[in-house]
C-alpha cells in the first residue's frame, strides 16, 4: 500500500471546507448542527491520518475525544434545538437573533 | 466665694438644657422662672463673686479641665476672673436677668416661649465664656456660640423669610471676621506656641518688635475679627437688619453685650495692639469714621428700633476709638454706661412697639408721654444719657472722657476729636428727634395697654444705673473720682497724655457740653410738634443713601454677593462631573460602534470565524 | 483572636439574617441589631481596657495567620490606636445604620441586612489588615454590597448611581492593586523575600521615581474614596441615591477608608515620594475644601447638598495628611470621627424629611420647624456642627488641621482654605432656611421624630458634643500611631555627602518621640545642631541635646562605645 | 486496497456535498450516513479498525438515530425555515463557498508544499489505543467523562418545559428573598 498522508490530510480538508460551506449557507439550524458533525469528523479524519503515518496510537486517541466531544455537543445542541423550536415556532436561525447587543 | 465663678457659667447652660428637654410639658410660668431664675441666680453669685473680689484683686484662675494636649497646644476650659472680666460678667448677669424678666412678660404669649428662654440661656452661658476665657480658642468657642445664639434669636420668628435672612446676613458677615480672628491664631500659636491669653501677651513684647510686619499681621486679623462682632466699618451691615429680632434680643445681644465683644477682644489682647501702633491708630479710625457714618444713618431712620441699632454702632465706634487710643479703662467705661442707657432704650422701644399693635414707625406714634409716663420717663433719661447731656446723665462723663482722650491722649488728634464732637452732636440730635417723634406732638394710634410690673421694674433700675452709673468716675477737675479706671488699670495700662493742663480739659468739656445741648435744642426746633404725615416721608437720593446706611449693602451686594451667587449657580451642575458623563458618553458611543457587529446572527458569526481563519492563515503563509 | 471573631461575627450575623427573611421580615432587623449591638460592645470593652496602658505599646492586639504562604500572603490583623478608634466608630455607625433602616427598608430585608453587615465586615477588616493583601481583599469586598445597597434600595436614579460608584472605586481599587504588586516585586527582587507583609515593606527601598509611581497607584485609590476634586464626581450621585443607611455608610466609613488608608499605608510607605506630592496634595485639598463648599451652596437636593459638604470636609483630611505635621494629624484624624458622626446624622436627617413628604427638592420644604421641633432641634445641632461651630467636635478638627497645617510649609494655603468658615456658613444656613424655616408651602401634617429616631438621633449628638468639649480622648489613642507616621515620614534632607546614618537618625526621633529625655546626637562633622533643630521643630519639643562629634573611623573609640550603650540603653 | 480508499475518499466527498446541498432533513441525514461510512473504510485501509468500528456505531449509529429523532420530534420539512429555494439566488451561497473555497485553498497550499510521505501500512491495534488512554491520556479521560456528564444535564435542563427564564433582579417576582 502507497497512500501518501498528504491524500488523507486532503480528504480531511476538502471533507472541513464543505462542511464550513454547509454551516454559512444553510439557515436551518438541523443542518447547520449536521455541518458542524462533518467539521468535527474532518479533524478526526485528520488526526487518524496522522497516527497512522508515524505509527502512533494517539491519533486514535484524539479521535475517541473528538467522538465524546461531539456526543455531548450533539445532545445540548439537539436540546438547544428544540428549545428554540418551541420559542419561535421555526428552525430559522435568523429569527434567533435576541442576543444582539 | 471665688470658686464659685464655674458655677455662674454652668447656671444659665443647666436652665437651657432643661427647658430644652422638659420646656414643653412645664407650664409657662415653670419655664419663666426657670429661664429667669438661672440667670438671676448667676446675677447674685456674680455680685458675690464681685465683693470678695474687689477685696483681693489678683486674677483668679479657676481650671476645670484639660481641653485637649496636641502638639504643644494644650488649652484647659479655664475661667480667668480678673478686673476686666469681672466688669463684664457683671454687665452680662445683671442687665441680662432683666432683660430677662422682661422678656417673661414681653414673650409671653409666643408660641415659641420656651425655645426664646433656651436661647437666651444659652446665650448668656456662652457670653460668659467668652469673656471668662483664659486662652484664645476658649475665648473662641464663646465667641462662634454667640454668633450662633445671635442667629437664631434674629431668625426666631422663623416664618418669615425675612427675619431667616437677616439671621443669616449676621451669621455670614461676623464669620468674616471670625476667619480672620482663626487667622490670627495660626500666626499665634506659630510664634508663642500657646494660645493662652496672658502666656502670649507676657511673651509678645519680648518676641515681636515694635510695628514689626507680623505683629502688625496679627493685631490686624485680632481687629478684623473684633470689627465683624462690633458691627463696624467695613462689616456693620449685619446689625440694623438684625433688629428683626424681638426688642429683647436686641437690648442683650445687639446692644448690650455681644456686640462689644470686638472691644473685650482687643482690650483683652492690649498688648499686641500696642506692639502695632499702625493697627492701633487703624482701630481708631475705624470707630471715628463708624460713629458718623452709623450716626448720620441713624439721623434718617423712621423705624425706632433701627434708630437704636445704627445708634448703638456709633456708639460702640466710640469705644473703638477709645481702644485705639489707648484710653482702655474709658472704652470700658463707656461700654458699661451704654449696657445700661441702650438696654434701656432698646426695651423701652419694644414695649412702646407691643403696646403699639407692633408698629415700628416713629411717625405713625406721637403723643404717648401722657399715656405711658413709666415707659416715658426711664425713656427720657436714657435719651439724655445718651445724647451726653452735661453733668446729670452717666453718659456724659463716659463719652466726655473719650472726646477728652481723643485729642489729649498721645495718640489722639484734632482730626479723631473732630470726628467724636461731631458725632457728639449727631447723637444728641437723632436721639431727641426719636424722643420728639415718639411720645410727643399728635398721637396717631391709642396704645392697647400698659405694660405690667415684670417691664416696668426692669426698665426702672436700668434708669436708675444710666443716670447715676457715671458719678462713680468724674473728671479730674470735677471730683477726679476714679473707681472704674483704677479698677480697670489693674489689668490694662494707663492711657498716656501729651497734654496735661486742667484748664484745657475744662474748655474742652464746655465745647461738648454746648454741642449735646446745642442739638437737643436744634431737634426741639426742628421734631417738638411739628405735624408729620404718618406715612413713610418721600426721601431725595442723598436722604435715601443715608436712609440705606449709606448704601453698603448695595455696595456688597453688587461687588460680592451677586456675583458669588452667579459663581455658585452657573457651575450648579459640576463641571466635573460634566467631563466624567462627557467621557462615559464617548464610551458608550464607541460601545454602539462594535456592538453593531453583534447582530445575534449565527451565520455571520461563523462567516466572521471564517474570515478571520483565513487571515490567519495568510499572515502565517504570505508573510 | 478578637479581631478575627469580629469579622466571623459580622458576617455569620448577616447570613443568619438572610435565612431569617424566610420566616419573616422582623427577624433579620432583630438579628443585625443584637449582632451590631455585640460588636459596639466589643469595640467598647476593648477600648476600656486598653485605653490607659497603651504608651509606647507598639500594638494593642496582634493576630498572624498563614493564608498563601506560597506568595507570602498572611492572615494579619493587628489593632493600634487609630485602627481601634475607626472600629469604635464603624461599630457605633453599624448599630445606627440597623436603627435607621428599621422602617425605611420593607423590600427584601433579610438581603439588605446581609449586605449591610457584609460591608461592614469588609470595613472592618481594611482597618484591621496588616498584609498588603488582605487589605486589597478588604478594600474589594467592601465594594460589592454597596453597590446592591446602592441600586436595589436606592432612589430614583439608583442604577445609575451604583454604576458610577462601581467604576471609580473599582478602576482605582486596580491601580492600587497594581502598585500593591509593584512594591510586592520590588522588595522581593532586592531583599529574595517575597511578602505582603506591611511591617517588612515598610523598609522597601526603591529608585525615586518608581516609589512615586506606587505611590500614586495608592493615593489615586485612597483619594478616589476621599473624594478629592476632580474625582469626586461619583460620591454626590452615590451619595443622593443610597438608601439612608448606605448614605450614612458611605459618608461616615466607606470616605474614612481613604483616609485611614492615606495614614496607614501611602505615607509611611513612601515618605521621600508623598513630600514630592505634598504641594498637589495639599492645593487639592484646599480646591476640594472650597469647590465642595460652593457646590453645596448652589444645590436644591438635600442629600447632594450634603454630599458636597462631605467633599468640603475631606479636603480637610488632605490638607491635613499633606501638612506632615502632628497636630494636623490628629485633626485628621479627628476629623475623620466627627464628619461620620456629624454627615451621618445629616443623611439621617434628610432620609427622615424625604420618608415623611417624599421629595428632597429643598424649594418644597419650609417652615417645618412648627410640625416638627425636634428634628429641627437636631438638624440644627448637626448643621452647626458641619459649619464646624466651637463646642461641637467638628471644629476642633478643623481648628488642629489649620493650625497644624499652618505651621508646616503650607501657609498661604491654609488661609485660603480658612475662607471655608465663611462658605460654610452659607451653606450650612442655606439647610435651616430651606428646611426649618421660611414659610410653609402646605399644612404639613407630619410626625416628628419618634423614639426610636430620637435614640439614634440624641446618641450622634451627645457623641458631637462629648467630643466637642473633651477630644483627649480621641487624642489619647490616636498618639502614638500619628507620632509613628510623622516620625517616618519627616526624614530631614541632607545634601549629599553630609548623609547621616540610618540608625542614628531614628533614635533621635525615637527619643524625642517617646522618651522626652536628653540625648546625644551622633554625626558625622557638625550636622548635629542642624538635626537637633530640625527635630525640636518637627515635635515643637524643647528637647535639649547633648552633641559630640563623631566619625565613623575616627580614632575616638570611647566617645562611639559609649554612644552604643547609652542608645542600646534607651532602647 | 489503494483503489478502495480513492474510491471511498471520493464517496464521502461526493454524499458530503449532497448533506448540505439536499433541501429534506432526513435525506440529507442518510448522505451523512454515507459519508461516515465511507469515512470508516478509509480508517480500517489506513490500520485503524476500531476506530473504524466506533464510527460506525457511535456516530453512524447513535448520534444519528439522535438526530433523527429530533427531526421526527419536530416535524422539520422545509416549510419550517425559509430557505426553500436557496440554491437558486447565487446571492445566499456564492460568498460562503468563495470563503470556503479561500480556505481549502490555502490548507491545500500548506498541505501539498512539501511533497509527498507515503504512510506504512501498520495495524495498530485496540489494546495499544487503550493501554495509552488509560495510562497517558487517562485525564483526559476524566475529562471526557465529565464533558459527557455536562452534556446529558445541560440536555436535561434545556429540554424541559417551555420556561422563560429572567435574572432575579429583573422581576419583582422573588420578594424577601
Amino acid at each position: 500500500m502507497n497512500i501518501p498522508m498528504e491524500y488523507g490530510l486532503l480528504l480531511a480538508v476538502i471533507l472541513f471546507c464543505i462542511g464550513l460551506a454547509g454551516l454559512l449557507i444553510r439557515r436551518n439550524i438541523i443542518f447547520m448542527l449536521l455541518c458542524i458533525e462533518i467539521m468535527l469528523n474532518a479533524a478526526g479524519v485528520a488526526f487518524v491520518v496522522a497516527g497512522a503515518a508515524w505509527g502512533q496510537a494517539e491519533g486514535q486517541v484524539m479521535f475517541i475525544f473528538i467522538l465524546a466531544m461531539a456526543a455531548a455537543e450533539v445532545s445540548v445542541g439537539l436540546a438547544l434545538i428544540i428549545q428554540l423550536f418551541k420559542q419561535t415556532g421555526s428552525l430559522d436561525v435568523t429569527n434567533a437573533n435576541k442576543m444582539k447587543g | 466665694m471665688k470658686e464659685l465663678l464655674w458655677l455662674i457659667v454652668t447656671l444659665p447652660f443647666a436652665g437651657a438644657l432643661i427647658l430644652a428637654f422638659g420646656g414643653r410639658k412645664f407650664p409657662h410660668a415653670v419655664s419663666a422662672i426657670i429661664g429667669v431664675g438661672s440667670v438671676s441666680l448667676s446675677a447674685i453669685l456674680t455680685l458675690l463673686v464681685g465683693f470678695e473680689f474687689l477685696g483681693d484683686t489678683t486674677p483668679f484662675l479657676q481650671v476645670a479641665w484639660q481641653w485637649f494636649d496636641v502638639y504643644g497646644l494644650s488649652p484647659d476650659i479655664a475661667f480667668r476672673l480678673d478686673t476686666v472680666s469681672l466688669i463684664f460678667i457683671f454687665i452680662i448677669t445683671f442687665v441680662g436677668a432683666l432683660i430677662h424678666l422682661y422678656s417673661a412678660e414681653f414673650m409671653w404669649k409666643d408660641e415659641g416661649f420656651v425655645r426664646f428662654f433656651v436661647f437666651m440661656n444659652l446665650f448668656i452661658g456662652l457670653m460668659l465664656i467668652l469673656v471668662l476665657a483664659d486662652n484664645l480658642l476658649l475665648l473662641y468657642l464663646g465667641w462662634e456660640g454667640v454668633g450662633l445664639c445671635s442667629y437664631l434669636l434674629i431668625g426666631y420668628w422663623y416664618k418669615d423669610p425675612k427675619n431667616g435672612y437677616a439671621a443669616r446676613k449676621a451669621f455670614i458677615v461676623t464669620r468674616i471676621g471670625d476667619a480672620a480672628l482663626a487667622v490670627s491664631f495660626y500666626i499665634l500659636f506659630m510664634t508663642f506656641n500657646t494660645l493662652n491669653i496672658q502666656d502670649i501677651l507676657t511673651a509678645a513684647p519680648g518676641t515681636w518688635s515694635l510695628g514689626s510686619g507680623i505683629a502688625m499681621a496679627t493685631a490686624f486679623l485680632l481687629l478684623g475679627g473684633a470689627v465683624g462682632k462690633s458691627a463696624q466699618l467695613p462689616l456693620q451691615t449685619w446689625l440694623p437688619d438684625a433688629m428683626a429680632a424681638p426688642s429683647p434680643v436686641s437690648a442683650l445681644l445687639h446692644a448690650a453685650t455681644m456686640v462689644t465683644a470686638g472691644v473685650y477682644l482687643i482690650a483683652r489682647t492690649h498688648v499686641l495692639f500696642e506692639i502695632a501702633p499702625t493697627a492701633q491708630h487703624t482701630v481708631a479710625i475705624i470707630g471715628a469714621a463708624t460713629l458718623i457714618i452709623a450716626g448720620m444713618s441713624a439721623l434718617y431712620q423712621h423705624d425706632i428700633k433701627k434708630v437704636l441699632a445704627y445708634s448703638t454702632i456709633s456708639q460702640i465706634g466710640y469705644m473703638f476709638l477709645a481702644l485705639g487710643l489707648g484710653a482702655w479703662s474709658a472704652a470700658l467705661f463707656h461700654f458699661m454706661i451704654h449696657a445700661f442707657f441702650k438696654a434701656l432704650l432698646f426695651l423701652g422701644a419694644g414695649a412702646v412697639i407691643s403696646v403699639m399693635r407692633d408698629e415700628h414707625n416713629m411717625f405713625k406714634m406721637g403723643g404717648l408721654w401722657k399715656k405711658l409716663p413709666i415707659i416715658f420717663w426711664t425713656f427720657l433719661i436714657a435719651s439724655a444719657s445718651l445724647s451726653a447731656l452735661p453733668l446729670i446723665t452717666a453718659g456724659y462723663y463716659s463719652k466726655d472722657k473719650i472726646i477728652w482722650l481723643a485729642f489729649a491722649s498721645d495718640k489722639g488728634s484734632v482730626g479723631l476729636w473732630l470726628a467724636a464732637i461731631v458725632g457728639a452732636f449727631i447723637t444728641a440730635l437723632y436721639t431727641f428727634r426719636m424722643v420728639f417723634l415718639t411720645f410727643f406732638g399728635k398721637p396717631h394710634a391709642e396704645p392697647t395697654h400698659r405694660p405690667g410690673w415684670m417691664i416696668t421694674i426692669p426698665l426702672m433700675v436700668l434708669a436708675f444705673f444710666s443716670f447715676a452709673g457715671g458719678f462713680i468716675e468724674l473728671p479730674q477737675n470735677m471730683g477726679n473720682l476714679t473707681l472704674v479706671s483704677d479698677f480697670v488699670e489693674k489689668t490694662l495700662p494707663v492711657a498716656t497724655l501729651s497734654v496735661l493742663q486742667p484748664f484745657t480739659e475744662l474748655i474742652f468739656q464746655i465745647i461738648s457740653s454746648i454741642v449735646a445741648i446745642g442739638a437737643v435744642f436744634l431737634a426741639y426746633i426742628l421734631f417738638f410738634n411739628k405735624p408729620f404725615p404718618a406715612a413713610e416721608p418721600q426721601r431725595n437720593a442723598v436722604q435715601r443713601f443715608f436712609f440705606k446706611g449709606w448704601d453698603f449693602d448695595l455696595l456688597y451686594d453688587k461687588v460680592i454677593v451677586t456675583p458669588m451667587i452667579f459663581l455658585a449657580m452657573i457651575n450648579k451642575k459640576d463641571i466635573i462631573d460634566q467631563f466624567y458623563t462627557g467621557l462615559a458618553c464617548i464610551t458608550r458611543q464607541l460601545n454602539a460602534l462594535l456592538s453593531a457587529t453583534q447582530n445575534g446572527q449565527l451565520r455571520w458569526y461563523a462567516m466572521v470565524v471564517a474570515a478571520g481563519a483565513i487571515i490567519i492563515l495568510t499572515i502565517i503563509f504570505f508573510p | 483572636m478578637i479581631l478575627v471573631w469580629i469579622i466571623i461575627l459580622l458576617i455569620g450575623t448577616g447570613l443568619l439574617a438572610w435565612l431569617a427573611s424566610g420566616w419573616n421580615t422582623f427577624l433579620p432587623r432583630l438579628i443585625s441589631l443584637v449582632g451590631t449591638l455585640i460588636y459596639f460592645g466589643i469595640t467598647l470593652w476593648l477600648w476600656l481596657e486598653y485605653d490607659p496602658g497603651i504608651g509606647s505599646q507598639k500594638w494593642i492586639i496582634s493576630y498572624t495567620a498563614e493564608w498563601i504562604p506560597a506568595f507570602g500572603i498572611q492572615f494579619k490583623l493587628v489593632m493600634d490606636g487609630l485602627s481601634l478608634l475607626m472600629l469604635l466608630l464603624t461599630s457605633f455607625l453599624s448599630v445606627i445604620c440597623v436603627l435607621v433602616s428599621w422602617k425605611e427598608i420593607n423590600r427584601r430585608v433579610g438581603f439588605f441586612h446581609f449586605n449591610l453587615l457584609l460591608e461592614l465586615a469588609g470595613i472592618t477588616g481594611i482597618f484591621l489588615s496588616l498584609d498588603l493583601f488582605l487589605f486589597y481583599f478588604s478594600w474589594e469586598l467592601m465594594l460589592v454590597p454597596m453597590y446592591f445597597l446602592i441600586s436595589i434600595w436606592g432612589h430614583e436614579d439608583r442604577i445609575y448611581a451604583g454604576k458610577k460608584f462601581f467604576l471609580f472605586t473599582q478602576a482605582s481599587g486596580l491601580l492600587m492593586l497594581l502598585s500593591i504588586l509593584g512594591l510586592y516585586f520590588i522588595h522581593g527582587q532586592n531583599t529574595g523575600i517575597y511578602t505582603f507583609d506591611y511591617e517588612q515593606l515598610l523598609d522597601a527601598t526603591m529608585a525615586p521615581q518608581t516609589a512615586f509611581l506606587l505611590m500614586l497607584g495608592f493615593v489615586v485609590a485612597f483619594t478616589v474614596k476621599l473624594s478629592t476634586v476632580p474625582l469626586h464626581s461619583w460620591l454626590p450621585d452615590a451619595h443622593t441615591q443610597a438608601p439612608t443607611a448606605g448614605s450614612v455608610i458611605l459618608a461616615g466609613l466607606l470616605l474614612k477608608t481613604g483616609a485611614y488608608g492615606l495614614i496607614r499605608f501611602a505615607l509611611p510607605l513612601f515618605p521621600e515620594a508623598s513630600h514630592q506630592l505634598a504641594p498637589l496634595a495639599v492645593l487639592l485639598g484646599v480646591v476640594s475644601i472650597l469647590y465642595g463648599a460652593k457646590l453645596a451652596f448652589a444645590q436644591t437636593d438635600f442629600k447632594r447638598l450634603v454630599a458636597y459638604i462631605s467633599v468640603s470636609h475631606m479636603g480637610f483630611i488632605l490638607l491635613g495628611v499633606y501638612s506632615f505635621n502632628e497636630m494636623a494629624m490628629h485633626g485628621v484624624v479627628m476629623q475623620m470621627i466627627v464628619h461620620a458622626v456629624s454627615t451621618g446624622a445629616l443623611f439621617i436627617i434628610a432620609g427622615a424629611v424625604y420618608d415623611r413628604i417624599h421629595t428632597r427638592d429643598l424649594h418644597q420644604m419650609g417652615g417645618l420647624w412648627r410640625q416638627v421641633p425636634r428634628m429641627g432641634t437636631m438638624g440644627l445641632v448637626f448643621v452647626m456642627a458641619s459649619m464646624g461651630l466651637p463646642g461641637l467636635g467638628n471644629f476642633i478638627a478643623e481648628i488642629l488641621i489649620l493650625i497644624g497645617s499652618f505651621q508646616g510649609n503650607f501657609k498661604v494655603l491654609t488661609v485660603i482654605a480658612t475662607v471655608i468658615l465663611i462658605t460654610a456658613t452659607a451653606y450650612a444656613l442655606r439647610i435651616m432656611q430651606k428646611v426649618f424655616y421660611g414659610k410653609e408651602h402646605k399644612v404639613w401634617e407630619i410626625p416628628d421624630f419618634g423614639i426610636r429616631e430620637m435614640i439614634v438621633m440624641l446618641s450622634l449628638t451627645s457623641v458631637i458634643i462629648w467630643l466637642g468639649w473633651n477630644p483627649s480622648s480621641v487624642f489619647r489613642l490616636s498618639k502614638v500611631p500619628v507620632q509613628k507616621v510623622i516620625q517616618k515620614i519627616n526624614i530631614p534632607e541632607y545634601s549629599q555627602g553630609e548623609e547621616m546614618e540610618r540608625i542614628d537618625r531614628d533614635n533621635i526621633y525615637n527619643v524625642a518621640n517617646f522618651l522626652d529625655i536628653k540625648y546625644v546626637a551622633i554625626n558625622k562633622g557638625n550636622q548635629a545642631q542642624k538635626i537637633i533643630k530640625e527635630v525640636n521643630n518637627t515635635y515643637g519639643r524643647r528637647t535639649e541635646f547633648e552633641t559630640i562629634n563623631y566619625l565613623p573611623n575616627s580614632p575616638d573609640i570611647e566617645q562611639a562605645e559609649e554612644f552604643k550603650k547609652r542608645s542600646s540603653k534607651t532602647e | 486496497m489503494e483503489i478502495l480508499f480513492y474510491i471511498a475518499g471520493v464517496l464521502a466527498i461526493l454524499s458530503t456535498v449532497m448533506v448540505i446541498a439536499v433541501r429534506n432533513a432526513v435525506h440529507a441525514l442518510l448522505y451523512l450516513i454515507v459519508s461516515l461510512l465511507s469515512i470508516s473504510v478509509i480508517f480500517f485501509i489506513l490500520g485503524a479498525p476500531f476506530i473504524a468500528a466506533l464510527e460506525v456505531i457511535v456516530y453512524a449509529g447513535a448520534i444519528m438515530v439522535l438526530f433523527v429523532f429530533v427531526i421526527m420530534m419536530l416535524y422539520v420539512d422545509s416549510s419550517n425555515s425559509n430557505e426553500k429555494n436557496i440554491f437558486i439566488k447565487p446571492k445566499t451561497w456564492i460568498g460562503p463557498s468563495i470563503i470556503a473555497l479561500i480556505l481549502m485553498a490555502e490548507m491545500l497550499y500548506m498541505l501539498l508544499g512539501e511533497g509527498y510521505h507515503p504512510m506504512p501500512h501498520q495495524i495498530i491495534s485496540p489494546a495499544a489505543v487503550g493501554k495509552l488512554m488509560f495510562t497517558k491520556y487517562a485525564l483526559v479521560v476524566d475529562l471526557a467523562g465529565f464533558l459527557l456528564t455536562a452534556g446529558i444535564v445541560g440536555a436535561y435542563h434545556l429540554g424541559q418545559k417551555e420556561r422563560k427564564i429572567l435574572h432575579r433582579y429583573l422581576t419583582d417576582k422573588n420578594e424577601n428573598l
